[in-house]
């Protein structure tokens, strides 16, 4: 028992309280309410994606904030490096799960909500490829995501960093199982991550309304085509890798040890052929959020619309070119090194060219300083100097110097935030009163908006200079003779500032709930694509009448034209059936993973065992889709009209 | 691609855009095998005599395996030609021969593995073996997987018959077959013929 | 990939299969038969081992029967260019190991 | 004109954040004190000048047309909502960063072959073995067959040809003054060059992290004149302590070590670490057991 739960920690402790009460909590408001039914019916079983979206951003922002908390305790540290406030271990725990959870858990799933929420409304289709799939996806991503989140309190939290390099990661250094949930946390998800990807590059390719060509096609459905591919032509590598490293640590086996003739460096190649174009799968969406609000905000086209679609595919295809970058300091060759320090640098190119036509786009348009327009134009210069510092990294020999520095702690915040984060932001407000029928508060908002601008350039431009003092990333402690303690003094309060941000976004969306302004008319924003042409929250077939799109900007043109997009007669609508095996199938494989972390062997094959029975039932099903006949169809449509 | 929207072609509008999805799955498993080739090729000189591949290897062993697997990605198009010519028996037949040779590789494998370990070479050995077992025995489980679920098909052909969905199952089924053949041809190349040489 | 005429005859089976047979035992005896200096025979076996791929791909897979617009094809050819690049890239970077000592 | 507010701040710090690390010692990647690093400084200011003068004029751009563009009532500048491509444009910014990327890459590239060869070749070489453990460092000169912990001294205007190697995980051998870093890597044997202009004590610390210990890994390099050098070299032959085999399988367990020098070590120490993590497989030769190892030419 002792080695099960982790003890011996006031702060532990006080999180294991904070965890019982909670799911006391939660239990009693289900069982009073009698919600445990609903719960199941309308939720765990659904397959609809906007339902499926609104889970995962609910994920997401837990996962902000216990990244976030993680930041803060990091910070505080830091802050006062004499202090024991965190000691070696704890800190090590930390900024592995921080690096971990706000890549995989946090970013990963909010990009997936923004896929759900929008895709299917965007091109004008009535749900996902797959959405049986989509689901198990869902719950994939959830319980890989809780197996990751228990072992804060069960077993102890990896600490070797957020890749695991071996021969750390082994089990020659990490006896633990800290490590075991760190493989299989991510294996789980990100199974369901590849799943997406290859769901919606389906959605994308075969599921558009008609008249909507390719080169037709809404930029942020271009992003997450781009984004896509890249999902499912990295996240193999991940999962091989994961997969080599449990090899190593189960079997015995000498793939990265230092023993037996194990290549630890094979590891680090392999992770980064994830790992790299992983920031862009994230980036790349934030893009395409980036080229709609701007272009709807500025009330004009978007500007070289052809740039744009090729710039992202490049960005997508070349950032499979570029891993080197992140281990130039192995040494691997003068020939290597220049050749990978030249492909990161060409994606500063069509990156540049994506800023300029946003500016373009803004350029003779009529700016409109709503909250995703905000966030939109904070972006710009925070990537703007993410990148260029992200250019002057890919200087191979200069980054003899930054590298491991909090010069690239510095760097990769800025493109993570300023674009990761801001841009998901622009797209939470963009398309929040689609799903919700609701506006987020104004005043509010700005306060956040403030609060996260001003707490992120505090916070992060001091840690270029801690850079360019030579202090490395990954200490939990430091000296007063080098002078970075003032430095980190700065940087912490900029973190509380952020902080504060956040909680004044939480707060904002529960007095929203309450009193945000409705949305009654399906298009609040004045919008330019399709998604907008239905009422909000859509019903949940989407269009009762598949549309027809034959230009950019298919909703804007149409109300130019004046058409309208209500029918006068329905027909039977064709919707996939609700199914529990996808949760069931999810929990098989959190039993198995649980299993396989403590060696727990028995445990591990049963929920294998489970996995493979749940697929096999689903091959068994063949009555998966049901109707909703017209008059139904009609129903809603009249009631929706009678709304608005 | 943009097909009008009518119920039966909606239908098989969906199978289609199934096959297609399953297609883009192969390009993943593609991926993952050409990581573990990649690993293979880093670590195959990192192991000592007795422990090489010219010693362990047995040419009559891989190559039985070889022609075993390279029959049944040939039994498995004869039943998909069965399935196209809409006759159940013959389609079931092929299917069951393609399982059964699926069958006779894993016992195969599973004897030269068994050998192996006898003569000391484990996965636990060196760096080569290591990366040699990882690589096979991905590929193992892929077929095992395979003939799992071809038998699933098998039974549900005998209950639903020749129709849009076990027809795009059977398609499915065999585009990985036919995948996993290609895999081996690799393995058989890169890990058996260039470890005897 | 959808309609019954494309999915091949038993001919193209009879001749892909003969075509593996065939690509598979050439290697097999060049190896026994030791009849190349090793770097050349790595290279015939491998070209071989493509040449087998491709009578996969066009007589059993039917690729070549895909309907416009090919994306069955686009993903194969991206695939292929990324299992080369982690192949490839992966020997090349770590091929300093080799010069260590 | 919030806009434009935080745009000004943000680069107001900027700037600050330059010019205060112009003239701050603190900044020590700043202050170069060797020709390695002093070639990698150059490049470091070259990329931010590039870098500049792309990012300075878009920032600039972007506030002046987010105030002249607003939507407010009166707004006289034009408006054409349907005006989305202009050729003449789009070939200007696509070719500004390749033009940029192309200068830089091709800077890039010669510096990275330049810093493969050691800084001077008119002046005969110092070797040090390094190996990273948990969690200190150990210095062996194979010429004088003495060794350090957490410290070494080299001879100032001599390039020191730093041969790396970790028998824990893999560590970076860093000190920022004189040059950047390289990763130690179990059962490798990797070559670094740097070189001290001027004597000195540097900073010097591991840069890859490592565990429990890792921010202890902090190292000093100390340079000193020729004559001095070899006068220590002899001090320390004459008077410290012999590193035993056991010796350095006790200094190799976990932990944190003070700085010590010892007056030898077990002949081919070194070459024993890098094969029994490895090294044994990664070439024939040294399996051998020649003792020399040529290291691979990477900076
Ligand atoms: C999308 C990804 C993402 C995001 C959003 C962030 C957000 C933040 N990160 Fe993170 N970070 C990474 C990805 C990310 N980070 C990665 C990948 C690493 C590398 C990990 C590794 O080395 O392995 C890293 C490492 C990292 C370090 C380096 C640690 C080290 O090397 O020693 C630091 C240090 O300052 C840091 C700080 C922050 C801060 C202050 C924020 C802020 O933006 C956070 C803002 C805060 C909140 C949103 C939370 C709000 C909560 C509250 C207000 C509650 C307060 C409660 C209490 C005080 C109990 N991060
Ligand atoms: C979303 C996330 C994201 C994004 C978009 C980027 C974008 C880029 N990154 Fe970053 N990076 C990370 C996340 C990201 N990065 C993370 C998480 C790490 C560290 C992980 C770890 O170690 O834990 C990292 C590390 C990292 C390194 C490794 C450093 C080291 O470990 O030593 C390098 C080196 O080349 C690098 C380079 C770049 C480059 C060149 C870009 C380019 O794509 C940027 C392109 C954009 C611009 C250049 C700006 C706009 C362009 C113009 C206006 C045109 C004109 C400009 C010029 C010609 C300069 N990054
Ligand atoms: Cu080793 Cu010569
Ligand atoms: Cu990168």
């Amino acid at each position: 028992m002792k080695d099960f739960f982790v003890t011996g920690d006031p702060l532990i402790y006080g999180a294991d309280a904070a965890i019982v009460v909670t799911v006391v909590a939660i239990v009693f408001v289900l069982t009073y309410f009698k919600k445990w039914r609903w719960l199941w019916r309308e939720w765990i079983t659904t397959v609809d994606h906007k339902k499926i979206g609104i889970m995962y951003i609910i994920c997401s922002l837990l996962m902000l904030f216990r990244g976030g908390v993680d930041a803060i305790l990091m910070r505080l540290q830091l802050a006062m490096p004499d202090t024991k406030f965190l000691e070696s271990q704890h800190y090590n725990e930390i900024f592995t799960t921080h690096g971990t959870i706000m890549i995989l858990f946090m970013a990963m799933p909010f990009m997936f909500a923004l896929f759900n929420w929008v895709i299917p409304l965007q091109i004008g289709a009535r749900d996902v490829a797959f959405p049986y799939l989509n689901a198990l996806s869902f719950w994939l991503f959830f319980f890989g995501a809780l197996l990751f989140n228990i072992s804060f309190v069960i077993g102890g939290s990896p600490d070797a960093g957020w890749l695991a390099y071996p021969p750390l990661s082994e089990l020659s250094h990490s006896p633990g199982v800290g490590e075991n949930f760190y493989i299989w946390g991510i294996q789980i998800s990100g199974i369901g991550s590849l799943a997406s990807g290859i769901n919606f590059l389906v959605t994308i390719l075969k599921m558009r309304a008609p008249g909507m060509k390719l080169m037709k096609m809404p930029l942020f459905s271009w992003s997450v085509l781009a984004s896509c591919i890249t999902i499912i032509f990295t996240f193999p590598v991940l999962t091989v890798t994961l997969a080599l490293l449990f090899v190593d640590r189960f079997f015995g086996a000498h793939i990265f040890t230092m023993d037996g003739g194990g290549n630890p460096m094979m590891y680090v190649n392999l992770i980064w052929m994830w790992g790299h174009p992983e920031v862009y799968i994230v980036v790349l969406p934030a893009f395409g959020i980036y080229s709609e609000v701007v272009s709807t905000f500025s009330k004009k086209k978007i500007f070289g619309y052809t740039s744009m679609v090729f710039s992202m595919m490049i960005i997508s295809v070349l950032s499979y070119f570029t891993w080197v970058h992140h281990f130039f300091t192995m040494g691997a060759g003068a020939d290597v090194n220049a050749f990978f320090a030249i492909t990161t640098m060409a994606i500063g190119i069509p990156t540049g060219v994506k800023v300029f036509n946003w500016l373009f786009t803004m350029f003779r348009g009529r700016i409109r300083m709503t909250q995703p327009m905000l966030w939109t134009l904070a972006f710009v210069p925070c990537f703007l100097v993410g990148g260029a510092t992200g250019v002057m990294l890919a200087v191979a020999p200069a980054d003899y110097q930054y590298h491991n520095s909090y010069f690239l702690i510095a760097h990769f915040h800025q493109t993570l935030i300023g674009g990761v984060v801001f841009g998901y932001l622009a797209g939470l407000y963009y398309w929040w009163p689609k799903i919700f029928g609701f506006k987020l508060n104004d005043r509010l908002g700005k306060w956040a908006f403030w609060l996260w601008n001003i707490g992120f350039y505090v916070c992060f431009m001091p840690q270029y200079a801690l850079g360019f003092m030579g202090m490395t990333r990954r200490v939990y402690t430091y000296g007063w003779d080098m002078g970075w303690a003032p430095y980190n003094l700065v940087s912490t309060v900029g973190a509380f500032l952020m902080g504060i941000g956040f909680v004044v976004q939480g707060w904002q969306i529960i007095y929203s709930i309450k009193r945000g302004e409705r949305d009654l008319t399906g298009d609040p924003w004045n919008g330019r694509t399709l998604e907008w042409s239905i009422p909000s929250p859509p019903p949940v077939y989407n269009f009762a009448k598949i549309p027809e799109a034959s230009e950019q900007d298919a909703w804007w043109e149409m109300k130019k034209k004046g058409i309208k997009p209500t029918a006068t007669s329905y027909e039977a609508i064709h919707m996939p059936k609700n199914s529990g095996i996808p949760f069931l199938m999810s929990v098989c494989w959190f039993i198995a993973g649980f299993g396989l972390t403590f060696h727990w062997i028995w445990i591990g094959l049963a929920g294998l065992a489970g996995v493979g029975i749940c697929l096999l039932a689903r091959s068994f099903q063949y009555k998966t889709e049901y109707y909703i006949p017209a008059k139904e169809v009609s129903r809603i449509e009249a009631m929706y009209r009678r709304g608005a | 691609m943009q097909q009008s929207i009518t119920p039966q072609h909606e239908h098989e509008h969906h199978e289609s855009m199934k096959v297609f999805g399953f297609w883009i799955f192969l390009m993943t498993d593609c991926i993952l095998f050409a990581c573990l080739f990649a690993t293979f090729a880093v670590l195959r000189t990192h192991t000592d005599s007795p422990f090489t591949g010219n010693e362990l290897f047995e040419i009559p062993g891989f190559t039985a395996e070889t022609f075993i697997l390279l029959t049944s990605s040939f039994t498995s198009g004869l039943a998909t030609l069965a399935m196209n010519k809409g006759k159940v028996k013959p389609l079931i037949g092929w299917l069951a021969v393609t399982v059964l040779l699926g069958a006779a590789f894993i016992g195969l494998e599973i004897n030269e593995f068994m050998k192996m370990v006898s003569e000391g070479a484990t996965i636990s050995t060196n760096a080569f073996l290591s990366s040699f077992y990882t690589l096979v025995s991905t590929h193992g489980l892929h077929v095992s997987v395979g003939i799992v679920w071809m038998i699933a098909i098998m039974i549900q052909l005998k209950k639903h018959g020749i129709q849009s969905v076990t027809k795009r199952k059977v398609q499915v089924m065999s585009l990985y077959w036919h995948f996993l053949d290609v895999v081996w041809i690799f393995l058989f190349t890169v890990v058996y013929l260039m470890g005897v040489m | 990939m959808e309609s019954e005429k494309h999915h091949g005859s038993l001919k193209a089976y009879v001749t892909g299969f003969i075509a593996s047979i065939v690509l598979t035992i050439i290697p097999l005896l060049l190896v026994v038969n030791h009849t190349f200096k090793k770097g050349t025979l790595t290279v015939a076996i491998l070209g071989m081992a493509i040449c087998q791929l491709f009578v996969q791909l066009f007589f059993f897979m039917h690729l070549k029967d895909e309907k416009k617009p090919r994306y069955n094809a686009m993903a194969l050819v991206l695939g292929i260019i990324f299992v080369f690049t982690i192949v490839a890239g992966s020997i090349w970077i770590m091929s300093f190991n080799e010069q260590v000592h | 004109m919030k806009k434009l507010a935080m745009a000004k701040t943000s680069l107001l710090l900027l700037l600050s954040a330059c010019l205060l690390a112009g003239c701050d010692k603190r900044f020590i990647l700043l202050h170069p004190k060797g020709p390695v690093a002093q070639k990698e400084y150059d490049l470091i200011v070259l990329s931010a000048i590039l870098c500049a003068i792309v990012v300075i004029p878009v920032l600039a751009l972007l506030v002046f047309i987010v105030i002249r563009y607003r939507d407010k009532p009166g707004n006289k500048a034009t408006y054409r909502p349907e005006w989305n491509e202009s050729k003449w444009l789009e070939v200007f910014w696509w070719g500004i960063p390749i033009v940029i990327i192309g200068v830089l890459g091709f800077y890039t590239a010669k510096t990275t072959f330049a810093l493969v060869k050691p800084p001077v070749t008119n002046v005969k070489p110092v070797t040090i073995q390094v190996t990273s453990l948990d969690w200190k460092w150990l210095f062996q000169y194979p010429d004088q067959k003495i060794a350090t912990v957490n410290y070494a001294e080299i001879p100032a205007g001599v390039p020191v040809q730093f041969v790396l190697t970790s028998d824990a995980p893999m560590n970076s051998f860093w000190v920022p003054q004189l040059g950047g870093q390289e990763y130690t890597m179990p059962g490798m044997a990797m070559r670094l060059w740097l070189q001290a202009d001027k004597p000195g004590t540097y900073y010097g610390s591991g840069a890859n992290f490592t565990g429990k210990g890792f921010a202890h890994m902090k190292f000093k390099v100390v340079a000193k004149p020729q004559s001095e050098f070899l006068a220590w070299t002899k001090q320390v032959k004459k008077t410290a302590p012999a590193l035993t085999k056991e010796g350095y399988e006790k200094l190799a367990r976990q932990g944190l070590a003070e700085k010590t020098a010892f007056s030898s070590y077990p002949a081919g120490l070194f070459e024993e670490i890098v094969d029994k993590n490895g090294g044994k497989y990664m070439s024939h030769e040294m399996k051998h057991g020649h003792g020399h190892m040529h290291q691979h030419d990477e900076n």
